[in-house]
């Protein structure tokens, strides 16, 4: 299922707010094609780690690679336009479009001629094929012309990921994607995940510990910005330490949270 | 232009900003006094007066003049206060052929560069203040001077026509100090006058900016060590900035409420609806509206041409001027009076600020015929 | 000796005289700063309530010949509760919509009052004299300061530092920080926040009367007078950081100096070195000198 | 499940706006009771709450606490009667600092946890505590949210998705502290995603849809009710 | 829910704040009759008696509020400095074609050219702020202006830059003929507004509506979303230099009215009272206001003030959306009773 090439890698990465250590000297590789999860304790940095990984944060120290080049430096749209795109903790549509619009906002981009402010609206209208697909890719055909605002919670999520997916990530980048979820929605989404993970790679933070047993190739643990271990579920979820940081005490176990 | 039908007689002036007081509705209710006075009609037609706010704005001021003319037929516009709407207001009226007296502006440009045949500019202008405040104070000793002027053309122009006068009657500037447009503060600029050791502080400002420079002046003692010169000084801001502190205040002005009986008379029936003395400009007001009424009367037509050549043939005579004539750059040229503000204990009446220091004849007042650039005096 | 080219005496005499302007400016622009940092208001009426102020201690003094110094307790209590009004009857109505309304508001009921006093009071303005015990003035050596301008500095310097204290550093100045940002949520923990909402923007407009009853007797008194510095004054808290209260007390001192300086040195420029310190200031620190980033 | 009545909601209807949320809900929560709602996204969970802190637009019906009739009353005035409440959205302050925010609601009552207990139960809060409220983790912000409110010794409790976003270890930290509330005698109503969390913590259980409470049943019924909160919740 | 990640927003965002007739962007049937009807009045405005020199007026002023709607309504940008593209540009076309002799369609491309420049000089030191520091910052910059033109020898100061000629449009129509002019600026007000109408719906615009929407959401997929804002405020600000130098040959002169900050608060007032982010409301707005100020100036006087302070206060407290708005929304309303 996953090759061994790295696709992102990070080498000492580090942020500190005002002498706080949020992120402290991360090395994490992700492997092309995985689901990698991201979990630790609340406050351990993951967060910022995304924040960092998408330039929302200038990190203190360290570099980040993608795909051999380095992009430490880039600004946020430059990153977003080489494939690294992240999905906000909560949903971020543009609420008074309507979920037909949301996705051809983001494949508008391919087209290049977004600063004509001299074509017609008409022009767009091509994308709008390729935009049902995507909609239909995440079950929502039935609501593109509703206003955003309008949907459900649930179905705005998968809407997010369908907006996300148009711009064809290689890597995606997941925050928490079942928070505040019913238990449908969390299991519609996880199934989500799971479809669209082919042909890319996800790295995502999630607490629910069912989500992420399910779906995670990988599992990187973080606390107190630094990584305390690193391997393929199953290894990961008997670490002792991670237990006691994270998991809880043993009888609840995996299934503690959810 | 009919000959039927009402007299319409405009007038456009700030009404409600920063000149409201000097001019603004108390004007209008001149204008409408001299109407009343001359009977409500003239040539058997009634005498209709229509009245606006510029709000200082030159485009309204433009628009209005032009909607009347082209749609009320008005015969003759009495423009108020501000240069900029009163040039505006010379521009229409020059093109559309209409009587236009101007009474509040100050831009000596009405009647120089920027001159037209229907224009006729009443009280004061910057030129004549600058000869009348600087020129008879030079000749009474006062020979170093510094000024504190507001820096916009106004202010400049006044600056420049001053510091011309002093020095062409054996005076020096010893400096000057550019001061920003409603400067509330003016302890700042008094320091560097004061360190200039000059006899006199001539404010080339107005209004708000002349106040607060007078009441600084005052607080810092300035005023023990020079003498302080108004260059526009109106008796609406002697009065605010208080007789205490204005006392030996310098200026110059075309007329002064307490001057003769004539004056005074017209003054106590100013005084009985708005319980403050007319400055010299509602004077005006109400005098050129009525030397308008009585060229029209004698005329038998409000015919554009025909009136601007009466009057300026006519002679003006009443409590506002004496043997006052308009040249034919339609400058209205008539004696400039310097006064001096009265101690607070001189004061025996309301409003009574004034002494007076020196007459200035018309031709020594104003732009001289050599000086102007107007077409209209060349022929 | 001679700093810049000028005597060391003009020197310290120009600093002065640029610390009384300050003086105001910080007083002005701490109402404004309250009431913006607290209520999300950009309040457009500030000028005009210190205009409200000084008219109101002329009008004690012209129709009742109450002194100097009750108008001073007097005034700012009437233009708060003025501003008590002006909150209740309209901004009330505001909270939870964008602080443009706000805004916009706040500009009609400037023209509102300047226009009603203009009307009633003209424009030229009233005269109101110094207090007797204040008169005259003291000679220090590189400058002789009126008594008045001392007695300015010193209590608005005071007025500031009371205000800081009790916003930052106390309780209730908590509950006005956290009411800013979710109004009704601090209401569901137990404050009154309405009445708590009222009273700030009762005391920020008392604030800016105040301010007005101490210039009455330096600038002369007329519906324009706010108007003139309100744009001023909202650069300063701009440069301060918007709802910053130190802020803008110490950007209000500051801009009263360079503001003072530019006079001396290139005097055409005084009116706007405060916007053109604002744009580099806003172009370095885009939440102005002493306001947390967004 | 004796005890006087803390809570009693009748026939309340809550609007935001012009959208009408709640038709008609009935409920009633006993001193000392641990009572949870259940229900899919949008039932009218949270706007239930909000309802009873006075935070909805329009609201008709009756809520009683201690038999004191609160509908009427501004936020403040209800919760001087002893209400705490633990928003969804978190409602920490930006411009407050970590410490701050935990201090900032002023105590209503005794017997309120002391800041020393706090920090013991979420010593994250204690590093964090000169930090600006909004700049703490999701997590952390959510365990601020809900320290706070222990502190002001309001006794009844309204805790609003309160393990969302948390570690599993905390969340366990959470369900002891609400037992340990319990047995102080705090009454508490939970609304909660995570049922795995609430079930065996509530004495009863209402079900919400569309704004109506559609099912009441006590911690023992709850095994017979699993069929219907699968239809209802996909639990 | 909101977590440090996603405040980037900044929670001053301004404008179309409770997106205000969303349903208006697309141009439906009816208001495409309303736009016809509108315009075939517009054309015979000259032989039905109404006075064309204001009408000329007013159609400047809606110019000048549909550039400022585009920024506002549009964009989510609160400029409180667009009276310095209006009044700046107003001088340059007065300057050139009194003082340089050129043609007036050269000084009104040279205004509109000299209002952009101006925007993309604004733009660059300010777009990058958001909300009320963005509304401070153009009031600033806008502050500059005036003082500049307030000194500089060319702007004639307080007294304004008087008697400016109209001239002969392409050396064939004399402008100075009220009715000529008042068909040059009527086509030039349509074809602005139809220009603004496509600006809007294009690609451009979709990129636009995302970012009022939701900014950080536009940065994550990928756009650049300062650039998009600093074209739109180019856009605004040229159409607004054009407006203003429009204004100067129908009026013959230009003054610093015209850039006084006080500009920049009517031209909010023409848009909120019209109602923002509608693409008619600006008209109506301007139209009410300019109208207000001609019939105020003879009939109140010194109420001018209060009256217009009046307006502001009903309007926000009462008229949100602005006339277009409520008119909008009112009907929108009624349809979904129906
Ligand atoms: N801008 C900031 N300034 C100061 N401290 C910050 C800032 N952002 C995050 N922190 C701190 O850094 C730490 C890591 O935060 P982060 O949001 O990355 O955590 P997280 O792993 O995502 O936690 P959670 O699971 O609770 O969401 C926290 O202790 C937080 O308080
Ligand atoms: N501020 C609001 N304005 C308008 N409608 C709202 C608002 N808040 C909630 N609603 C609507 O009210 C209904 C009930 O929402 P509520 O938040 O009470 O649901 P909930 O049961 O708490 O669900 P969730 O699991 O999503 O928190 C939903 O349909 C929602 O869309
Ligand atoms: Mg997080
Ligand atoms: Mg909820």
């Amino acid at each position: 299922m996953s090759s061994t090439e790295t696709i992102l890698e990070t080498q000492g990465l580090t942020k500190e707010f005002k002498g706080f250590v949020a992120v402290n000297k991360v090395d994490l590789k992700v492997r092309r094609g995985d689901i990698h999860a991201l979990i630790g304790p609340n406050g351990a940095g993951k967060t910022t780690f995304f924040n960092l990984l998408t330039k929302f944060l200038p990190p203190t120290r360290g570099t980040i690679t993608y795909r051999g080049t380095d992009i430490t430096s880039e600004r946020p749209a430059q990153t977003a336009r080489r494939g690294i795109v992240r999905s906000f903790q909560i949903s971020a549509v543009f609420p008074h479009l309507t979920a037909l619009e949301n996705v051809r906002a983001a494949l508008q981009r391919g087209l290049g001629t977004s600063f004509h402010f001299w074509k017609p609206e008409s022009s767009l209208y091509p994308l709008h094929e390729r935009a049902m697909e995507l909609l239909e890719a995440v079950d929502l055909q039935a609501f593109a012309h509703e206003h955003t605002v309008n949907l459900p919670y649930g179905r705005k999520r998968a809407l997010e990921l369908a907006t996300t997916m148009a711009l064809e990530p290689e890597l995606m980048l997941l925050d928490e994607p079942t928070q505040g979820m019913g238990h449908e929605d969390v299991h519609r989404v996880t199934e989500l995940i799971k479809k669209v993970s082919a042909g890319r790679t996800i790295l995502m933070v999630e607490h629910n510990m069912n989500v992420v047993s399910s779906i995670a190739d990988r599992i990187t643990v973080l606390q107190r910005g630094a990584v305390i271990a690193d391997g393929p579920y199953a290894e990961v979820s008997k670490n002792p330490q991670v237990i006691e940081a994270y998991m809880g005490s043993a009888d609840t176990e995996l299934q503690g949270a959810h | 232009q009919a000959q039927t039908g009402p007299v319409r007689i405009g007038f456009i002036t700030d009404m409600s900003s920063l000149y409201a007081d000097i001019d603004g509705p108390a004007g209008a209710e001149m204008i409408k006094w001299a109407i009343e006075d001359f009977g409500g009609k003239v040539l058997n037609r009634p005498i209709e007066f229509l009245s606006a706010d510029h709000q200082n704005k030159a485009d309204v001021a433009a628009s209005k003049a032009r909607e009347w003319i082209d749609n009320q037929n008005l015969a003759m516009l009495v423009g108020g206060t501000s240069s900029g709407t009163a040039l505006a207001m010379a521009g229409v009226t020059k093109e559309k052929h209409r009587p236009y007296i101007s009474i509040g502006a100050g831009s000596a440009r009405l009647t120089n560069e920027d001159c037209s045949p229907y224009t006729v500019h009443y009280a004061y202008d910057t030129v004549a203040l600058a000869k009348v405040g600087a020129g008879a104070l030079v000749k009474a000793g006062a020979k170093k001077w510094y000024f504190l002027t507001a820096d916009y053309a106004f202010g400049q122009s006044l600056e420049a026509d001053a510091s011309k006068v002093v020095k062409e009657n054996g005076g020096t500037v010893v400096g000057s100090v550019k001061h920003p447009l409603n400067a509330s503060d003016f302890s700042s600029f008094l320091l560097q006058a004061q360190g200039s050791k000059a006899d006199i502080l001539a404010l080339a400002n107005a209004g708000g900016d002349t106040i607060n420079a007078m009441k600084a002046a005052k607080e810092f003692g300035i005023t023990k060590s020079m003498k302080v010169a108004g260059l526009l000084v109106f008796i609406n801001d002697v009065h605010s900035i208080g007789v205490a502190n204005a006392e030996g205040l310098q200026l110059a002005d075309s007329w002064y409420w307490n001057q003769d009986d004539e004056s005074r008379k017209f003054a106590k029936r100013f005084f009985e609806k708005y319980k403050r003395m007319p400055s010299s400009l509602q004077a005006a007001d109400y005098s050129a509206v009525t030397n308008y009424l009585k060229a029209v009367q004698k005329l038998g037509t409000t015919d554009a041409d025909k009136v601007m050549a009466e009057l300026k043939s006519m002679k003006y005579n009443d409590f506002y001027q004496k043997n006052g004539q308009v040249r034919a750059d339609g400058r209205m040229m008539h004696e400039m009076y310097l006064f001096q503000v009265k101690s607070a204990k001189d004061s025996n009446t309301p409003w009574d600020y004034y002494k007076l220091v020196a007459k200035v004849p018309a031709e020594q007042a104003f732009t001289t015929v050599a000086e102007s650039k107007c077409s209209l005096l060349k022929k | 000796m001679e700093i810049f080219g000028i005597p060391l005496q003009a020197f310290l005499g120009q600093l002065m005289l640029g610390l009384v302007n300050g003086a105001f400016y910080a007083m002005l622009s701490l109402g404004l700063a309250v009431i913006f940092g607290l209520l999300d208001i950009v309040n457009f009426a500030h000028g005009a309530l210190y205009m409200v102020g000084a008219f109101v201690a002329w009008i004690l003094m012209d129709k009742w010949g109450i002194s100097y110094w009750w108008a001073l307790l007097l005034a700012p209590l009437a233009v708060g509760i003025l501003g008590a009004l002006i909150e209740r009857l309209f901004l009330k109505r505001l909270y939870g919509l964008d602080p443009l309304y706000g805004l916009l508001l706040t500009f009609g009921l400037a023209l509102i009052l300047e226009g009603v006093f203009r009307k009633q009071y003209g424009v030229s303005g009233q005269a109101y004299p110094v207090p007797d015990l204040l008169s005259g003035a003291s000679n220090l050596g590189f400058m002789i300061l009126p008594n008045y301008r001392a007695w300015v500095v010193v209590a608005s310097i005071a007025v500031c530092l009371a205000t800081w204290f009790l916003i930052e550093r106390t309780r209730l100045g908590a509950y006005l920080r956290a009411g800013t940002e979710n109004a009704k949520l601090v209401q569901a923990f137990g404050v009154n926040v309405p009445l708590m909402v009222t009273l700030t923007y009762g005391a920020g407009a008392a604030l800016a009367g105040l301010a007005g009853v101490l210039a009455a007797p330096i600038i002369q008194v007329t519906p324009l007078m706010g108007s003139n510095l309100i744009i001023v004054v909202f650069a300063v808290v701009v440069i301060g950081g918007m709802g910053s209260i130190m802020g803008s007390v110490i950007t209000g001192l500051l801009l009263g100096v360079v503001e003072g300086f530019t006079r001396v040195f290139y005097p055409e420029a005084s009116n706007i070195v405060v916007f053109v310190i604002m744009a580099i200031v806003l172009m370095v620190r885009p939440a102005g000198l002493f306001g947390k980033e967004a | 499940m004796a005890g006087t009545e803390m809570l009693r909601i009748a026939d309340l209807h809550a609007w935001y706006g012009e959208s009408h949320v709640l038709h008609g809900v009935n409920l009633t929560v006993n001193e000392g009771e641990v009572v949870s709602i259940l229900g899919r996204n949008g039932a009218g969970r949270t706007t239930t709450m909000r309802a009873i802190v006075g935070l909805t637009g329009r609201r008709t019906g009756s809520i009683r606490i201690r038999g004191q009739e609160a509908i009427n009353l501004p936020p403040h005035r209800v919760a001087k009667l002893g209400v705490g409440y633990c928003p969804e959205e978190r409602g920490i302050f930006a411009s407050l600092s970590a410490e701050e925010n935990l201090l900032l609601p002023p105590a209503i009552a005794d017997g309120g946890m002391g800041v020393a207990e706090i920090y013991d139960m979420f010593p994250n809060l204690k590093e964090r505590a000169a930090s600006p409220g909004t700049r703490l983790s999701g997590g952390e912000q959510q365990m601020l949210a809900v320290a706070r409110i222990l502190r002001t010794g309001a006794r009844l409790l309204l805790l609003d998705e309160i393990s969302e976003g948390l570690a599993p270890v905390i969340v366990q930290k959470l369900a002891e502290t609400i037992r340990t509330l319990k047995a102080k005698g705090f009454t508490v109503v939970l609304v909660e995603q995570n049922f795995r969390f609430a079930a065996p913590l509530a004495d009863r259980f209402y079900v919400m849809e569309h704004g109506r409470i559609v099912k009441e049943f006590t911690q023992s019924e709850l095994g017979a009710n699993m069929g219907m909160l699968q239809e209802y919740l996909g639990v | 829910m909101s977590t440090p990640s996603t405040s980037v927003a900044g929670d001053l965002e301004l404008g179309a704040p409770q997106a205000p007739a969303q349903a208006s962007t697309g141009i439906g049937k009816a208001a495409r009759y309303t736009y016809l009807a509108l315009l075939v009045l517009a054309l015979l405005a000259p032989a039905i008696g109404l006075y064309p020199v204001f009408v000329m007026k007013l159609l400047c002023f809606a110019l000048f509020a549909c550039a400022f709607n585009l920024l506002l309504g549009f964009t989510g940008l609160l400029s409180f400095g667009h009276a310095a593209f209006f009044g700046f540009s107003a001088y340059v076309t007065g300057w050139l074609v009194k003082q340089q002799g050129w043609t007036p369609e050269l000084g009104l491309a040279a205004g509109a050219a000299a209002g952009a420049v101006l925007g993309l000089v604004f733009g660059l030191v300010a777009i990058r702020r958001q909300g009320i520091y963005f509304a401070m910052i153009t009031l600033a910059l806008s502050q500059m202006v005036f003082f500049l033109c307030l000194q500089a020898p060319f702007t004639g100061g307080e007294d304004g830059l008087q008697g400016v000629e109209r001239g002969k449009l392409f050396g064939l129509l004399p402008l100075g003929d009220d009715r000529v002019m008042y068909y040059l600026v009527l086509a030039i007000f349509v074809g602005c507004f139809l220009g603004i109408l496509r600006v809007v719906t294009s690609p451009f615009g979709q990129v636009l509506k995302m970012i009022r929407e939701n900014e950080p959401r536009a940065i994550s997929l990928g756009y650049e979303v300062d650039r998009y804002k600093l074209l739109a405020f180019v856009l605004s600000a040229s159409l607004a230099g054009l407006a203003g130098s429009l204004k100067t040959l129908v009026m013959k002169f230009a003054t610093l009215t015209d850039v006084h900050w006080s500009m920049s608060g009517e031209v909010i007032l023409m848009s909120l009272l019209g109602g923002v982010g509608t693409f008619f409301g600006p008209v109506v707005g301007a139209g009410v206001v300019i109208s207000l100020q001609d019939m105020l100036a003879d009939k109140v006087g010194e109420w001018v003030t209060v009256i217009i302070g009046v307006i502001f206060v009903v309007c926000v407290l009462a008229f949100r959306k602005g006339i277009v708005g409520e008119l909008l929304a009112w009907r929108e309303r009624r349809n979904t009773k129906k």
